[in-house]
């Protein structure tokens, strides 16, 4: 434990040492003209000899407004405490009912998001399964789920919501099914390499015990590829998650942490968009983590870890 | 109706017809291996023509492809400056900085342990930050020309490419840098001669999956803020404009490039790791 | 009982064809233990997989107790061990010896019943709970034979199942598997690289040699059943050793 | 009661305070309707919407409603609460903006999605191409829906809403005078915003129409109503919205503005406004401005509000 | 010329300290061919390590040429030659043996006419432009000797270098491996588990014991230098032999 805590504390500390030093000129313009606002001293003076000079210079000729930089409103690079009191409030001190949590729209779309990755790997598994058992299927189907991720998914998000739509389906499954597009890609790719994992001679000698083709699928292909299985799952619930976002951006329903993402730019809020953000990545890392813990456990079972 | 059943009539035969292919007695020639995905491809778009013909779909809906053909064909000045816009100065300058970036941090990751732990979990979270939040924040800081669709692709590319690096230089067995050692070979020696070759693989792995990344991220951004040109400006605005023609034009486009680029990158693979058994 | 007669065999490669077995003529009787030996690539293994079905002989004939090898498969003849143990990792070993009798659609008490009997037999009694990586590679070796036998296959394929093993593990598993063939009368085909080891064990040694792959020699042994250990150091025992190697020279690619 | 579902052009906000104020009132349930409002976001054209058929009428621009019309989606104006427009291009004087003339050599923000037409049509009217900063050129970029060019100086003008951006613009600093406001309607480019449109082959239903003759009705009582209660009308609008991200004081701002334009209207389309959408659109058709080609017919009806009016 | 006092290796795992080598004394002068045997797990190839810098013992003392084995590699004293071949795939056959001359800074024409040399001294003449994957495990096992040898260390480390090759194979590897240790007058370290390998080669024969690693017997062969392949018939060879496989049984788990 100890021997990941300090590296990984030492680098976010460094991190955020450069967070805050980076905040000073990315805020530096707005901090001069407040403060020229009060009448104090800045220089140079004047809002327009200010606005094509480098923020670097800025930031050097007036270190009197550096700590300004650190408490606006609505700062183009909000301080990392902003961040961190924002997602506390509307965690920890807000309802988690209400539509000013976080924690309510985190659940929002992590539902969608559940629900998608439970399709899309589910799909994903079913396809792998074909395309090992089917040449006709390998060959035909594996181009084009390659290039099937090749298509913008944030271009047609909009149509397909528009078209679920049109037939009665809004809210969680739309935005489930672009979650799923998104998730049983790397599903699919990995549970092919796993399926086939086991080698000609794994393969011979349930061939030597005339096993079945169902057999041999279920006593060595499958339990071979758990370990490949794992490592695309955790790869594909974070793209579902991701999808999910996506979904939400276009679909106006209003609830889940893509559009509060997305709000917040409508109207500037720069605090509000970073918590949003970090909200997700937490989640991310959340999933991720539970599927890891699920993993280990498996793995334990089956001998392999 | 009885053009939706012709639809799924096609289907049914071309099925039939690449499982006598593929379990054939070519299914291992060069022919068959482009034939079969082909035929799937194109029954895939003719089935959609049939359906979207037979049911009577509105064009704001969904456009049948031989309209989106017909679109393409007179728009191709447009296409090809949004493809210049967003493919070449956006996504492969992004994808290019992203790529060396991860290279140089993957060494600094290599020769330090303590960065390595320190760094590979948080840059593992910071991946995980959805590309739809930052990119509006790098266009507000990068300004709305390729810069920032480059900044947005940098950064989606960077760590699938640190892990894929890292993990190669880790690919050599205990042995062959023992052996290395006994030759008294210096740290850049071992990279230059051994770990790097080694990791052409996996090197490729994360080629291929940022190539992808690459294309989309930058299309994505440009729904954030843009020039006038560029395949997710030309997009966006024409869903607006209610031109879903034009739409599925660029998408063809985006398609199109990402399945070159990652076709290309696998040519360049075979050519490189010319010595891995899964090429031979 | 296991007949071949002109025996081909070629495979199809993308550098042309490679002719593995070439005219392959041989015999062998119910109880034999027959060792195959000779130069890298002259085919042994290849004749071991046409036997279990798992090649398609391209020329020739050959039958298993009277049936196609496919028949003799599906009626579960053999039981093949490879040379690495290709024990499955997610299985314990008791599961791995399980694994084919589940297939082969045994009762859950015959299962354990069976399992309990073939370890006693390879001496891993009690390490049934263990899982494969947590074994020396010797017990591995010995738990693979242990899941051949299981299902009391009439015909046991054994492709250089020792080959991994020290010398003195090596010895003592030969040991172990000449008494078990004296008490169960199995019919053994054996790949080996070692000519004591071909000696010591088989009742016939058939010798090949490769480009393509063919039988230049078939040796009977005239060794007694009951072989201790140091019957290695006898006269008999060397002289036919001697005709052994002159036989692999013959068709060996140096000289 | 009789369902029937409303699909806006843009998120939860006092710009379609009216709807959320019958709603929550009960207008709507007195008129016998259960109305479903559905909130749009950047990516979602209504009139795909209604195309598809998930709702039975759309808020939207007049120049879009007619884009689509000639698209083969046949919408058709059936009330118009918005007397004019809010839709205004905000430029720094510091940069050297006094009136149209000074724009060449500039970089400009405008709204794409559809809300371009009027942007190309001016344009043209002044002669200015709009491919590049030069003597005689202006740069357009596309803005995203916010305020932040201007404010983070990429841009020396960008477009604005009465009601919203421009309230960013001032709240990020800028003040009143160091800009100049150029209104699409005081310069002759106004087009209708926010009118009601439905498909046309929905208006030969009479029950359809019946419905929609009730809905209107409520609907403009919701308006006249939040006109008169500003501040009530903006706390019932932070209701509605489920982000959970707007705050009641830049409602209460836009709430007022928006009371503005839609003070002038009962609901019945001016055919003089409309007349005058159409020849903008038509002065500059363009490969960039396609907005509309030929003379739309039948695009607007005041049966409904007749009707509803009465 | 190689000396090792009361050496340790105690390695720290997961499961506890393992004791690897225990009090290893052992003197290996220049021009030495000494042959390591003992069960699996005994420390053979510990020891090989720490020869070779490439393990750090954890008590006692060993010194190489009168330095300490560090230094003597920095110096570019040992060819070392692992199990498998373990040849760099993306390589040619002669780009793999230039490989180490590359890295010690050879010229270019000096490296051609060394890889010319070792190719020849090996029997791979021709074969430079090859892959590894396109030579036979034999063929790849000489290339890697070779490249061990391209350099031209006095002192040549071999762990199990033959292990996965065919008995005739390794019969005539082995004769060549004399010639060259003959003609070269090299130390050479040599790892095996086949009894008559280490009789035939060595002039000396250290045999191992594991639980923890140690010596439990050095035997001088009285064998002369020159070796013809038959001596292995020989009652002096079988005597040696005999000595120790009665050495090894002594320290193994069976029995
Ligand atoms: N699936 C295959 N496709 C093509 N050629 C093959 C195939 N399997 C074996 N061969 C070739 O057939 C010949 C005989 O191979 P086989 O494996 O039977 O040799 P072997 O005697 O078992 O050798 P070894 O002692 O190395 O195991 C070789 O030349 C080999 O390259
Ligand atoms: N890096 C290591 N960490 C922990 N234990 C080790 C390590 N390397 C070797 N050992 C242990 O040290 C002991 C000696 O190992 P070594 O590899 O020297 O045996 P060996 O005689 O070469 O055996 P083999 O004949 O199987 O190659 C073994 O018990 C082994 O498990
Ligand atoms: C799809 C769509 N997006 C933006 C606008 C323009 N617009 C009108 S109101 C408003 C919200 C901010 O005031 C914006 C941006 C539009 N008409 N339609
Ligand atoms: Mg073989
Ligand atoms: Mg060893």
């Amino acid at each position: 434990m100890k021997q990941v805590l300090i590296p990984v504390i030492t680098v976010v500390a460094t991190i955020m040492a450069f967070w805050y030093a980076a905040c000073v000129p990315m805020n530096i313009k707005f901090a001069l003209m407040t403060a020229e606002r009060q009448g104090e001293i800045v220089s140079p003076e004047g809002m327009m000899a200010r606005r094509d000079m480098s923020a670097l210079v800025l930031s050097v000729k007036n270190p009197a407004q550096w700590s300004d930089t650190w408490v606006q409103a609505k700062p183009r690079l909000p301080a990392p405490h902003q961040v961190v009191t924002e997602l506390w409030k509307s965690t920890m001190e807000v309802k988690p009912t209400s539509k000013r949590s976080l924690v309510f729209h985190g659940w929002v779309t992590l539902s969608a998001t559940l629900l998608g990755f439970v399709i899309g790997a589910g799909m994903g598994i079913v396809l792998a399964v074909g395309i090992v058992h089917s040449r006709a299927m390998d060959m035909s189907v594996m181009p084009w789920a390659i290039a099937s991720q090749t298509i913008p998914i944030l271009a047609i998000a909009p149509m397909i919501i528009v078209v679920l739509n049109s037939v009665g389906l809004q809210g969680l499954i739309p935005k489930a099914v672009i979650s799923a597009y998104l998730s049983f890609f790397p599903v699919v790719v990995g549970m092919v390499k796993g399926l086939r994992s086991p080698s000609p001679m794994d393969l011979d000698l349930v061939k030597t015990w005339s096993a079945t083709k169902a057999q041999s699928f279920w006593k060595l292909r499958l339990p071979a590829s758990a370990p490949y299985l794992f490592a695309s799952l955790k790869i594909g619930v974070a793209s579902s998650l991701v999808g999910t976002i996506v979904g939400e951006l276009p679909s106006g329903t209003g609830q889940g942490l893509g559009f509060r993402l997305l709000s917040g730019s409508y109207y500037g809020q720069t605090v509000q968009i970073w918590s949003a953000l970090f909200a997700t990545a937490i989640l991310a890392a959340c999933l991720v983590a539970t599927i890891g813990a699920v993993e280990r456990g498996v793995l334990k079972r089956m001998g392999l870890a | 109706m009885p053009l939706v059943i012709a639809a799924f009539l096609l289907w049914a035969g071309a099925w039939f017809l690449n499982v006598q292919l593929a379990n054939g007695r070519g299914a291992d020639t060069r022919a068959v291996r482009l034939a079969v995905p082909v035929i799937f491809g194109l029954t895939l778009v003719a089935m959609w023509e049939l359906i979207v013909r037979g049911l009577a779909l509105p064009m704001v809906i969904l456009p049948a492809p031989s309209m989106i053909g017909a679109r393409f064909a007179t728009s191709i000045p447009t296409l090809w400056t949004d493809f210049v816009q967003t493919f070449v100065k956006g996504a492969l300058s992004g994808f290019a900085i992203g790529g060396l970036a991860a290279f140089f941090v993957a060494i600094l990751v290599d020769r330090s342990d303590f960065l390595r732990r320190g760094i590979l979990p948080v840059g593992s979270f910071v991946a995980a930050l959805p590309i739809v939040g930052t990119a509006p924040i790098l266009v507000m800081w990068y300004g709305f020309d390729w810069q920032s669709k480059a900044a947005v692709v940098t950064i989606m590319v960077f760590f699938p490419m640190l892990v894929n690096i890292t993990a190669g230089l880790q690919e050599t067995t205990q042995m062959q840098r023992d052996q290395i050692k006994t030759w008294a070979a210096s740290y850049w020696q071992g990279l230059w001669k051994l770990r790097l070759p080694a990791a052409m693989p996996f090197v490729f792995n994360g080629l291929k999956i940022s190539s992808t990344l690459a294309l989309i991220g930058a299309i994505v951004a440009e729904f954030f803020g843009s020039p006038i040109a560029g395949m997710g400006f030309r997009i966006s605005t024409s869903v607006g404009q209610l031109a879903l023609d034009m739409v599925w034009a660029e998408i063809v486009v985006a398609a199109l490039a990402g399945s070159l680029f990652y076709g290309g990158i696998a040519l360049v693979e075979r050519w490189v790791t010319y010595w891995h058994p899964s090429q031979r | 009982m296991i007949e071949a007669k002109h025996l081909d065999l070629t495979f199809q490669t993308n550098d042309g064809p490679v002719q593995a077995l070439r005219d392959v003529n041989l015999q062998i009787s119910k109880g034999d233990f027959v060792s195959f030996i000779g130069p890298s690539g002259c085919g042994k293994t290849t004749f071991l997989r046409c036997i279990a079905a798992l090649e398609e002989p391209t020329g020739g004939s050959l039958s298993v107790n009277g049936m196609s090898p496919e028949e003799a498969r599906k009626a579960r003849a053999y039981g093949y061990v490879f040379q690495a143990a290709g024990l499955y990792p997610w299985r314990t070993i008791a599961g791995n010896i399980k694994l084919p009798l589940e297939i082969m659609g045994f009762s859950k008490a015959e299962q354990a019943e069976k399992v309990e009997k073939v370890l006693e037999l390879v001496d891993l009694a009690g390490f049934g709970k263990k899982f494969p990586w947590q074994l020396s590679g010797g017990m591995q070796q010995r738990a693979s034979i242990a899941r051949a036998l299981a299902f009391d296959a009439d015909i046991l394929l054994m492709d250089e199942p020792f080959g991994a093993l020290d010398e003195i593990v090596r010895d003592h598993l030969n040991e172990e598997l000449l008494k078990l063939w004296a008490r169960t009368e199995k019919t053994i085909g054996f790949v080996t690289h070692s000519i004591p080891e071909a000696v010591y064990l088989s009742t016939k040694i058939v010798v090949m040699s490769p480009r393509p792959g063919r039988i230049t020699d078939v040796i009977e042994s005239p060794l007694p059943k009951e072989r201790p250990l140091d019957i290695r150091d006898s006269p008999e025992f060397l002289e036919i050793a001697h005709r052994v190697r002159e036989g692999l020279r013959a068709g060996h690619a140096y000289d | 009661a009789d369902e029937v579902t409303l699909q806006l052009k843009w998120v939860t906000q006092a710009q379609f305070a009216g709807y959320y104020v019958a709603e929550a009132k009960g207008f709507y349930d007195a008129a016998d309707l259960d109305v479903t409002i559905k909130a749009g976001g950047p990516d979602i054209a209504p009139e795909q919407v209604i195309a598809a058929g998930g709702a039975d009428v759309i808020t939207t621009w007049m120049a879009a409603g007619l884009a689509a019309r000639e698209r083969g989606v046949s919408l058709v104006n059936i009330a118009q609460p918005f007397k004019t427009g809010g839709l205004q291009v905000n430029c720094l004087k510091a940069a050297g903006i006094e009136s149209p003339e000074d724009f060449p050599g500039h970089t400009m923000g405008v709204w794409f999605y559809g809300n371009e037409y009027p942007f190309y049509a001016w344009m043209a009217a002044l002669g200015i191409e709009t491919d590049g900063a030069d003597e005689n050129g202006v740069t357009v970029i596309k803005q995203a829906f916010s305020a932040d060019p201007i404010i983070q100086g990429q841009a020396d003008c960008i477009s604005t809403m009465t009601y919203n951006e421009y309230k960013q613009i001032l709240d990020a600093g800028i003040t009143e005078d160091e800009l100049v406001t150029f209104n699409y309607l005081e310069e002759g480019f106004g087009m209708l915003e926010d009118g009601l449109y439905v498909l046309e082959e929905d208006l030969a239903d009479e029950a359809f129409k019946d419905k929609m003759v009730r809905f209107v009705a409520a609907s403009m009582e919701g308006w006249k109503y939040a006109e008169a209660n500003p501040e009530e009308a903006a706390e019932i609008v932070l209701e509605f919205d489920e982000t959970g991200a707007q705050t009641l004081e830049h409602q209460i701002y836009m709430m007022g503005e928006v009371a503005k334009l839609t003070a002038g209207s009962n609901g019945a389309l001016d055919p003089a406004d409309y007349e005058q959408t159409v020849a903008t659109l038509l002065s500059a058709v363009s490969p960039d401005n396609p907005a509309i080609t030929k003379e739309p017919e039948g695009a607007w009806t005041h049966e409904i509000t007749d009707a509803a009016l009465d």
